[in-house]
Protein backbone atom coordinates (compact mmCIF):
# COMPACT_ATOMS: atom_id res chain seq x y z
CA UNK A 1 0.00 0.00 0.00
CA UNK A 2 1.83 3.04 -0.78
CA UNK A 3 0.95 6.51 0.31
CA UNK A 4 -1.58 7.60 -2.59
CA UNK A 5 -3.55 4.50 -2.03
CA UNK A 6 -4.01 5.41 1.52
CA UNK A 7 -4.93 8.99 0.86
CA UNK A 8 -7.48 7.87 -1.92
CA UNK A 9 -9.20 5.71 0.48
CA UNK A 10 -9.19 8.28 3.08
CA UNK A 11 -11.00 11.00 0.89
CA UNK A 12 -13.20 8.23 -0.88
CA UNK A 13 -14.50 7.76 2.97
CA UNK A 14 -14.85 11.60 2.79
CA UNK A 15 -16.66 12.00 -0.10
CA UNK A 16 -19.26 9.37 0.38
CA UNK A 17 -19.95 10.51 4.08
CA UNK A 18 -20.12 14.27 3.36
CA UNK A 19 -22.45 13.46 0.33
CA UNK A 20 -24.97 11.38 1.93
CA UNK A 21 -24.68 13.77 4.68
CA UNK A 22 -25.60 16.42 2.14
CA UNK A 23 -28.60 14.39 0.98
CA UNK A 24 -30.14 13.48 4.48
CA UNK A 25 -29.26 16.43 6.56
CA UNK A 26 -32.50 18.03 7.19
CA UNK A 27 -31.15 21.58 8.07
CA UNK A 28 -30.10 22.87 4.54
CA UNK A 29 -27.20 25.22 6.32
CA UNK A 30 -25.46 22.25 7.56
CA UNK A 31 -26.11 20.56 3.81
CA UNK A 32 -24.41 23.44 2.32
CA UNK A 33 -21.99 23.11 4.92
CA UNK A 34 -21.30 19.65 3.58
CA UNK A 35 -21.04 20.47 0.42
CA UNK A 36 -17.67 22.35 0.66
CA UNK A 37 -16.46 19.61 2.44
CA UNK A 38 -17.49 17.07 -0.66
CA UNK A 39 -15.33 19.58 -3.07
CA UNK A 40 -12.49 19.52 -0.33
CA UNK A 41 -11.88 15.95 -1.23
CA UNK A 42 -12.31 16.48 -5.03
CA UNK A 43 -9.80 18.65 -4.81
CA UNK A 44 -7.59 16.60 -3.22
CA UNK A 45 -8.43 14.08 -5.59
CA UNK A 46 -7.55 16.22 -8.29
CA UNK A 47 -3.82 16.58 -6.29
CA UNK A 48 -3.58 13.11 -6.37
CA UNK A 49 -4.01 12.81 -10.32
CA UNK A 50 -1.12 15.37 -10.61
CA UNK A 51 -3.86 18.37 -12.10
CA UNK A 52 -2.77 21.30 -9.68
CA UNK A 53 -4.41 24.10 -11.94
CA UNK A 54 -8.26 21.85 -11.89
CA UNK A 55 -7.43 21.38 -7.40
CA UNK A 56 -6.64 25.44 -7.53
CA UNK A 57 -10.01 25.61 -9.77
CA UNK A 58 -12.31 23.33 -7.83
CA UNK A 59 -10.75 24.81 -4.17
CA UNK A 60 -11.76 27.90 -5.04
CA UNK A 61 -15.20 27.72 -6.56
CA UNK A 62 -16.63 24.44 -4.38
CA UNK A 63 -14.87 25.47 -0.81
CA UNK A 64 -15.25 29.52 -1.06
CA UNK A 65 -18.20 30.37 -3.33
CA UNK A 66 -20.63 27.28 -4.21
CA UNK A 67 -21.52 26.76 0.10
CA UNK A 68 -21.82 30.57 0.22
CA UNK A 69 -24.37 30.91 -2.72
CA UNK A 70 -26.01 27.81 -1.83
CA UNK A 71 -26.42 29.49 1.88
CA UNK A 72 -27.10 32.96 0.83
CA UNK A 73 -30.09 31.16 -1.78
CA UNK A 74 -31.26 29.45 1.43
CA UNK A 75 -31.87 32.24 3.80
CA UNK A 76 -33.17 34.18 0.77
CA UNK A 77 -35.47 31.75 0.53
CA UNK A 78 -36.48 31.15 4.54
CA UNK A 79 -35.69 27.82 4.14
CA UNK A 80 -33.33 26.99 7.34
CA UNK A 81 -33.12 28.24 10.77
CA UNK A 82 -30.37 27.43 12.94
CA UNK A 83 -30.82 25.43 15.99
CA UNK A 84 -29.78 27.73 18.82
CA UNK A 85 -31.00 25.79 21.92
CA UNK A 86 -29.04 22.41 20.28
CA UNK A 87 -25.62 23.73 19.81
CA UNK A 88 -24.62 23.54 23.92
CA UNK A 89 -25.42 19.34 24.03
CA UNK A 90 -25.60 19.37 28.04
CA UNK A 91 -26.78 22.35 29.24
CA UNK A 92 -29.61 24.09 27.06
CA UNK A 93 -29.88 28.38 27.19
CA UNK A 94 -32.89 30.28 26.86
CA UNK A 95 -34.36 29.51 23.11
CA UNK A 96 -34.15 33.35 21.44
CA UNK A 97 -35.54 32.18 18.36
CA UNK B 1 -4.80 62.86 10.82
CA UNK B 2 -5.03 59.22 12.81
CA UNK B 3 -2.85 61.02 15.75
CA UNK B 4 -5.79 63.30 16.86
CA UNK B 5 -7.58 61.93 20.02
CA UNK B 6 -10.15 59.81 19.88
CA UNK B 7 -14.00 61.23 20.10
CA UNK B 8 -15.78 58.72 22.49
CA UNK B 9 -13.48 55.94 24.59
CA UNK B 10 -12.54 53.40 22.17
CA UNK B 11 -13.14 54.97 19.30
CA UNK B 12 -11.96 54.14 15.93
CA UNK B 13 -10.60 56.12 13.13
CA UNK B 14 -10.80 54.47 9.94
CA UNK B 15 -10.29 56.63 7.54
CA UNK B 16 -7.56 56.59 5.56
CA UNK B 17 -4.84 58.11 5.68
CA UNK B 18 -0.54 58.32 4.17
CA UNK B 19 0.61 56.22 7.37
CA UNK B 20 -1.89 53.63 6.67
CA UNK B 21 -1.46 53.28 2.89
CA UNK B 22 2.31 52.70 3.70
CA UNK B 23 1.54 50.04 5.68
CA UNK B 24 -0.53 48.50 3.00
CA UNK B 25 2.13 49.21 0.69
CA UNK B 26 4.70 47.49 2.58
CA UNK B 27 2.59 44.51 3.83
CA UNK B 28 1.49 43.95 -0.36
CA UNK B 29 5.34 44.24 -1.03
CA UNK B 30 6.26 41.61 1.28
CA UNK B 31 3.16 39.07 0.08
CA UNK B 32 4.68 40.03 -3.28
CA UNK B 33 8.28 39.04 -2.34
CA UNK B 34 7.44 35.79 -0.90
CA UNK B 35 5.08 34.34 -3.38
CA UNK B 36 7.00 34.70 -6.12
CA UNK B 37 10.41 33.63 -3.70
CA UNK B 38 13.24 35.30 -6.44
CA UNK B 39 14.97 38.64 -6.48
CA UNK B 40 15.29 38.46 -10.14
CA UNK B 41 15.13 41.68 -12.08
CA UNK B 42 11.80 41.10 -14.03
CA UNK B 43 10.16 40.00 -11.23
CA UNK B 44 11.20 42.91 -9.03
CA UNK B 45 10.03 45.59 -11.85
CA UNK B 46 6.77 43.06 -12.31
CA UNK B 47 6.54 43.14 -8.29
CA UNK B 48 6.72 47.62 -8.36
CA UNK B 49 4.39 47.93 -10.87
CA UNK B 50 1.92 45.42 -8.60
CA UNK B 51 2.46 46.47 -5.71
CA UNK B 52 1.36 50.00 -6.56
CA UNK B 53 -1.92 49.28 -8.66
CA UNK B 54 -3.30 46.94 -5.60
CA UNK B 55 -2.37 49.55 -2.65
CA UNK B 56 -4.19 52.61 -5.31
CA UNK B 57 -6.99 50.09 -5.44
CA UNK B 58 -7.15 49.49 -1.41
CA UNK B 59 -6.14 53.00 -0.44
CA UNK B 60 -9.77 53.98 0.10
CA UNK B 61 -10.22 50.82 2.48
CA UNK B 62 -6.84 51.19 3.66
CA UNK B 63 -8.13 52.66 7.17
CA UNK B 64 -8.11 49.50 9.36
CA UNK B 65 -4.41 49.33 8.96
CA UNK B 66 -3.54 52.67 10.15
CA UNK B 67 -1.71 52.93 13.68
CA UNK B 68 1.59 51.66 13.16
CA UNK B 69 4.66 53.48 15.17
CA UNK B 70 6.91 53.71 12.41
CA UNK B 71 10.58 53.61 13.58
CA UNK B 72 13.99 52.19 12.68
CA UNK B 73 13.54 49.14 15.25
CA UNK B 74 9.85 48.08 14.22
CA UNK B 75 11.40 44.56 12.91
CA UNK B 76 13.22 44.04 16.23
CA UNK B 77 9.80 44.69 17.51
CA UNK B 78 7.93 42.69 15.53
CA UNK B 79 10.59 39.74 16.25
CA UNK B 80 9.92 39.83 19.88
CA UNK B 81 6.27 40.52 19.44
CA UNK B 82 6.69 37.29 17.35
CA UNK B 83 8.64 35.74 20.26
CA UNK B 84 6.07 36.19 23.03
CA UNK B 85 3.59 34.69 20.62
CA UNK B 86 5.33 31.68 19.95
CA UNK B 87 5.59 30.81 23.50
CA UNK B 88 2.34 31.76 24.62
CA UNK B 89 1.35 29.29 21.42
CA UNK B 90 3.60 26.39 22.64
CA UNK B 91 1.95 27.03 26.13
CA UNK B 92 -1.24 26.90 24.99
CA UNK B 93 -0.65 23.79 23.09
CA UNK B 94 0.38 21.53 25.61
CA UNK B 95 -2.15 23.13 27.58
CA UNK B 96 -4.56 22.16 25.30
CA UNK B 97 -3.01 18.70 24.98
CA UNK B 98 -2.77 18.24 28.60
CA UNK B 99 -6.76 19.07 29.09
CA UNK B 100 -7.48 16.49 26.08
CA UNK B 101 -5.91 14.05 27.45
CA UNK B 102 -6.64 13.99 31.06
CA UNK B 103 -9.50 11.38 31.14
CA UNK B 104 -11.58 13.45 33.85
CA UNK B 105 -11.49 16.72 31.37
CA UNK B 106 -10.78 19.01 33.57
CA UNK B 107 -12.52 22.28 32.41
CA UNK B 108 -14.96 25.21 33.82
CA UNK B 109 -15.41 27.45 31.24
CA UNK B 110 -16.68 31.26 31.64
CA UNK B 111 -16.99 34.39 29.87
CA UNK B 112 -15.06 37.61 31.29
CA UNK B 113 -14.81 41.11 29.68
CA UNK B 114 -11.09 43.13 29.63
CA UNK B 115 -10.32 46.37 28.67
CA UNK B 116 -7.15 47.53 26.53
CA UNK B 117 -5.62 50.50 25.79
CA UNK B 118 -4.79 50.05 22.33
CA UNK B 119 -6.76 52.47 20.54
CA UNK B 120 -6.07 51.64 16.93
CA UNK B 121 -8.38 48.71 15.06
CA UNK B 122 -4.87 46.89 13.78
CA UNK B 123 -3.54 47.02 17.22
CA UNK B 124 -7.05 45.52 18.39
CA UNK B 125 -6.98 42.93 15.71
CA UNK B 126 -3.26 41.36 16.60
CA UNK B 127 -4.59 41.66 19.92
CA UNK B 128 -7.43 39.67 19.45
CA UNK B 129 -5.54 37.07 17.31
CA UNK B 130 -2.94 37.19 20.18
CA UNK B 131 -5.89 36.27 22.84
CA UNK B 132 -7.43 33.59 20.47
CA UNK B 133 -4.04 31.87 20.07
CA UNK B 134 -3.32 32.28 24.02
CA UNK B 135 -3.78 29.38 26.59
CA UNK B 136 -7.45 28.62 27.09
CA UNK B 137 -9.05 31.88 25.87
CA UNK B 138 -10.64 32.65 23.06
CA UNK B 139 -11.98 36.10 21.88
CA UNK B 140 -15.27 36.69 21.38
CA UNK B 141 -16.56 40.12 20.44
CA UNK B 142 -14.61 43.44 20.56
CA UNK B 143 -16.67 46.14 21.05
CA UNK B 144 -15.08 49.63 21.34
CA UNK B 145 -12.61 49.05 24.63
CA UNK B 146 -14.14 45.81 25.80
CA UNK B 147 -13.36 42.27 24.66
CA UNK B 148 -15.54 39.98 25.27
CA UNK B 149 -13.08 36.10 26.18
CA UNK B 150 -14.60 32.79 26.51
CA UNK B 151 -11.92 31.06 29.28
CA UNK B 152 -11.49 27.55 29.42
CA UNK B 153 -10.58 27.66 33.37
CA UNK B 154 -12.40 30.20 34.30
CA UNK B 155 -11.77 31.28 38.41
CA UNK B 156 -15.08 31.65 40.05
CA UNK B 157 -15.71 35.41 40.86
CA UNK B 158 -12.97 37.46 38.72
CA UNK B 159 -13.19 40.98 37.81
CA UNK B 160 -12.20 42.71 34.84
CA UNK B 161 -8.71 44.08 36.10
CA UNK B 162 -7.86 41.02 37.14
CA UNK B 163 -9.04 39.20 34.17
CA UNK B 164 -6.43 41.73 31.95
CA UNK B 165 -3.75 41.25 34.36
CA UNK B 166 -4.16 37.66 33.99
CA UNK B 167 -5.07 37.58 29.78
CA UNK B 168 -3.96 40.96 27.72
CA UNK B 169 -1.36 42.44 29.43
CA UNK B 170 1.26 40.42 28.72
CA UNK B 171 0.90 40.86 24.64
CA UNK B 172 -0.46 44.46 25.14
CA UNK B 173 3.30 45.22 26.87
CA UNK B 174 4.50 43.48 23.46
CA UNK B 175 2.18 45.51 21.19
CA UNK B 176 2.06 48.87 22.17
CA UNK B 177 5.93 49.57 21.34
CA UNK B 178 4.89 49.29 17.34
CA UNK B 179 1.15 50.02 17.16
CA UNK B 180 -0.94 52.21 18.72
CA UNK C 1 19.56 12.74 8.26
CA UNK C 2 17.97 16.35 7.94
CA UNK C 3 15.21 14.02 5.76
CA UNK C 4 14.94 12.43 9.38
CA UNK C 5 14.76 15.82 10.88
CA UNK C 6 12.29 17.22 8.78
CA UNK C 7 9.78 14.33 8.69
CA UNK C 8 9.66 14.13 12.86
CA UNK C 9 8.78 17.55 12.26
CA UNK C 10 5.56 16.49 10.13
CA UNK C 11 4.77 13.72 12.76
CA UNK C 12 4.46 16.25 15.44
CA UNK C 13 2.42 18.21 13.34
CA UNK C 14 0.24 15.56 12.24
CA UNK C 15 0.03 14.59 16.15
CA UNK C 16 -0.86 18.16 16.95
CA UNK C 17 -3.25 17.75 14.61
CA UNK C 18 -5.02 14.59 16.13
CA UNK C 19 -5.01 16.35 19.24
CA UNK C 20 -7.12 18.96 18.06
CA UNK C 21 -9.41 16.64 16.27
CA UNK C 22 -9.83 14.43 19.65
CA UNK C 23 -10.83 17.71 21.75
CA UNK C 24 -13.27 18.27 18.94
CA UNK C 25 -14.88 14.74 19.68
CA UNK C 26 -14.74 15.44 23.71
CA UNK C 27 -15.76 18.82 24.24
CA UNK C 28 -18.66 19.55 25.60
CA UNK C 29 -20.35 22.27 23.78
CA UNK C 30 -19.09 24.60 20.94
CA UNK C 31 -16.96 27.28 22.15
CA UNK C 32 -14.23 24.76 24.06
CA UNK C 33 -14.86 23.11 20.43
CA UNK C 34 -13.64 26.11 18.59
CA UNK C 35 -10.63 26.83 21.64
CA UNK C 36 -9.29 23.18 21.11
CA UNK C 37 -9.79 23.20 17.56
CA UNK C 38 -8.11 26.33 16.86
CA UNK C 39 -4.93 25.86 19.03
CA UNK C 40 -4.01 22.58 18.18
CA UNK C 41 -4.55 22.89 14.45
CA UNK C 42 -2.97 26.14 13.84
CA UNK C 43 0.60 24.42 15.47
CA UNK C 44 0.22 21.32 13.85
CA UNK C 45 -0.11 23.53 10.22
CA UNK C 46 3.52 25.02 11.65
CA UNK C 47 5.17 22.24 12.40
CA UNK C 48 4.02 20.76 9.45
CA UNK C 49 5.32 23.63 7.19
CA UNK C 50 8.69 23.53 8.96
CA UNK C 51 8.74 20.03 8.31
CA UNK C 52 8.39 20.63 4.46
CA UNK C 53 10.57 23.15 4.75
CA UNK C 54 13.27 21.03 6.03
CA UNK C 55 12.35 18.48 3.48
CA UNK C 56 12.38 21.21 0.68
CA UNK C 57 14.84 24.23 1.64
CA UNK C 58 14.53 25.94 -1.52
CA UNK C 59 10.53 26.69 -0.57
CA UNK C 60 10.92 28.34 2.26
CA UNK C 61 9.43 31.83 0.81
CA UNK C 62 6.12 30.37 0.06
CA UNK C 63 6.06 28.08 3.19
CA UNK C 64 6.25 31.25 5.33
CA UNK C 65 3.79 33.02 3.22
CA UNK C 66 1.50 30.02 3.44
CA UNK C 67 2.46 29.96 7.42
CA UNK C 68 1.75 33.86 7.65
CA UNK C 69 -1.75 33.32 6.29
CA UNK C 70 -2.98 30.41 8.17
CA UNK C 71 -2.17 32.52 11.42
CA UNK C 72 -3.58 35.76 10.44
CA UNK C 73 -6.94 33.92 9.32
CA UNK C 74 -7.60 30.73 11.65
CA UNK C 75 -8.06 32.81 14.73
CA UNK C 76 -10.02 35.05 13.16
CA UNK C 77 -12.20 32.61 11.14
CA UNK C 78 -12.85 30.55 14.74
CA UNK C 79 -13.48 34.49 16.66
CA UNK C 80 -16.00 34.84 13.98
CA UNK C 81 -17.95 31.96 14.37
CA UNK C 82 -17.59 31.79 17.71
CA UNK C 83 -19.39 35.32 18.20
CA UNK C 84 -22.06 34.32 16.19
CA UNK C 85 -22.98 31.67 17.84
CA UNK C 86 -22.52 34.16 20.92
CA UNK C 87 -24.86 37.14 19.43
CA UNK C 88 -27.30 34.12 18.09
CA UNK C 89 -28.00 33.38 21.56
CA UNK C 90 -26.18 29.66 21.99
CA UNK C 91 -24.85 29.64 26.04
CA UNK C 92 -21.95 28.54 26.97
CA UNK C 93 -21.94 25.05 28.42
CA UNK C 94 -21.35 25.31 32.45
CA UNK C 95 -19.58 22.86 34.69
CA UNK C 96 -21.58 20.91 37.71
CA UNK C 97 -20.04 23.24 40.46
CA UNK C 98 -20.91 26.68 39.19
CA UNK C 99 -24.39 26.92 38.14
CA UNK D 1 11.93 1.81 2.49
CA UNK D 2 14.30 4.04 4.74
CA UNK D 3 13.44 5.95 8.06
CA UNK D 4 12.55 8.68 7.02
CA UNK D 5 9.84 7.63 4.66
CA UNK D 6 8.81 5.21 7.91
CA UNK D 7 8.24 8.05 9.48
CA UNK D 8 6.45 10.21 7.04
CA UNK D 9 4.21 7.42 6.26
CA UNK D 10 2.86 6.95 10.09
CA UNK D 11 2.81 10.70 10.09
CA UNK D 12 0.10 10.36 6.93
CA UNK D 13 -1.60 7.44 9.13
CA UNK D 14 -2.02 10.16 12.18
CA UNK D 15 -3.28 12.62 9.71
CA UNK D 16 -6.17 9.96 8.15
CA UNK D 17 -6.76 9.74 12.03
CA UNK D 18 -7.37 13.05 12.59
CA UNK D 19 -9.65 13.80 9.68
CA UNK D 20 -11.70 11.20 10.68
CA UNK D 21 -12.28 12.43 13.87
CA UNK D 22 -13.24 15.41 12.43
CA UNK D 23 -15.52 13.80 10.22
CA UNK D 24 -17.19 12.00 12.91
CA UNK D 25 -17.61 15.36 14.96
CA UNK D 26 -19.42 16.64 11.48
CA UNK D 27 -21.38 13.35 11.18
CA UNK D 28 -22.22 13.36 14.77
CA UNK D 29 -22.77 17.12 15.57
CA UNK D 30 -25.97 17.89 17.15
CA UNK D 31 -26.40 21.14 15.54
CA UNK D 32 -25.33 23.24 12.52
CA UNK D 33 -22.59 25.58 14.38
CA UNK D 34 -20.93 22.12 15.34
CA UNK D 35 -20.94 21.07 11.93
CA UNK D 36 -19.19 24.94 10.98
CA UNK D 37 -17.10 24.07 13.81
CA UNK D 38 -15.88 20.76 12.26
CA UNK D 39 -15.35 22.29 8.87
CA UNK D 40 -13.34 25.02 9.71
CA UNK D 41 -11.11 22.38 11.47
CA UNK D 42 -11.08 19.91 8.94
CA UNK D 43 -10.00 22.33 6.12
CA UNK D 44 -6.93 23.70 7.93
CA UNK D 45 -5.97 19.92 8.81
CA UNK D 46 -6.85 19.30 5.00
CA UNK D 47 -4.23 22.41 4.27
CA UNK D 48 -1.40 20.73 5.78
CA UNK D 49 -2.28 17.55 3.82
CA UNK D 50 -1.74 19.68 0.95
CA UNK D 51 1.34 20.57 1.86
CA UNK D 52 2.37 17.05 3.01
CA UNK D 53 1.36 15.90 -0.47
CA UNK D 54 3.15 18.65 -2.20
CA UNK D 55 6.44 17.53 -0.44
CA UNK D 56 5.70 14.17 -1.55
CA UNK D 57 5.15 14.88 -5.39
CA UNK D 58 7.85 16.85 -5.45
CA UNK D 59 6.88 19.61 -7.10
CA UNK D 60 6.24 23.30 -5.60
CA UNK D 61 3.29 23.85 -7.50
CA UNK D 62 0.87 21.90 -5.24
CA UNK D 63 1.85 24.86 -2.54
CA UNK D 64 -0.24 27.44 -4.50
CA UNK D 65 -2.91 24.57 -4.16
CA UNK D 66 -2.85 24.87 -0.49
CA UNK D 67 -2.37 28.65 0.39
CA UNK D 68 -5.54 29.51 -2.38
CA UNK D 69 -7.62 26.34 -0.42
CA UNK D 70 -6.49 27.57 3.35
CA UNK D 71 -7.42 31.52 1.90
CA UNK D 72 -10.76 30.72 0.72
CA UNK D 73 -11.66 28.44 2.80
CA UNK D 74 -11.43 31.10 5.82
CA UNK D 75 -13.53 33.55 3.41
CA UNK D 76 -16.24 30.71 3.16
CA UNK D 77 -16.11 30.46 7.05
CA UNK D 78 -16.65 33.89 7.46
CA UNK D 79 -19.69 34.63 5.50
CA UNK D 80 -21.06 31.55 6.62
CA UNK D 81 -20.80 32.74 10.12
CA UNK D 82 -21.83 36.47 8.95
CA UNK D 83 -25.05 34.88 7.97
CA UNK D 84 -25.35 32.75 10.96
CA UNK D 85 -25.06 36.13 12.75
CA UNK D 86 -27.40 38.54 10.74
CA UNK D 87 -29.95 36.23 9.88
CA UNK D 88 -30.92 34.16 12.98
CA UNK D 89 -33.77 36.47 13.88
Amino acid sequence: MSWADLIVLLMVVLVLATAFATLFLRNLLGAAVATTLVSLAVSVFYVILRAPDVALTEAAVGAGLSGLLLALAAKRLGLWHIEVQEAGLDERGDDPC
Amino acid sequence: MSNATPKAAGHIDRHPSTESGLTLLVMVAIVWLLLTGSLAIQELVAGVLVTLAVTLIAYPRSGILGGVRWSFALPWYILVYLWVFTLALFKSNFDVARRVLTPSLPIRPGIVQVRTNLTSALGRMLLANSITLTPGTLTIDVENDLLTIHWIDCPPDIDLDTATAAIATDFEVALRRFVR
Amino acid sequence: MINILGSLFILVGALFCFLGALGLMRMPDVYNRIQTGTKAVTLGVLFTLLGVGFLHPDWWAKLIAIGGFLLMTNPVGSSVIARALYKAGVQPWRAEGDR
Amino acid sequence: MTLAQGIQFLALFVFAAATLLGLLRFLLGPATPDRLVATDTLTVVATSILVFMAAFLDSALYLDVALVYGVLAFVGVIALARIIETGHK
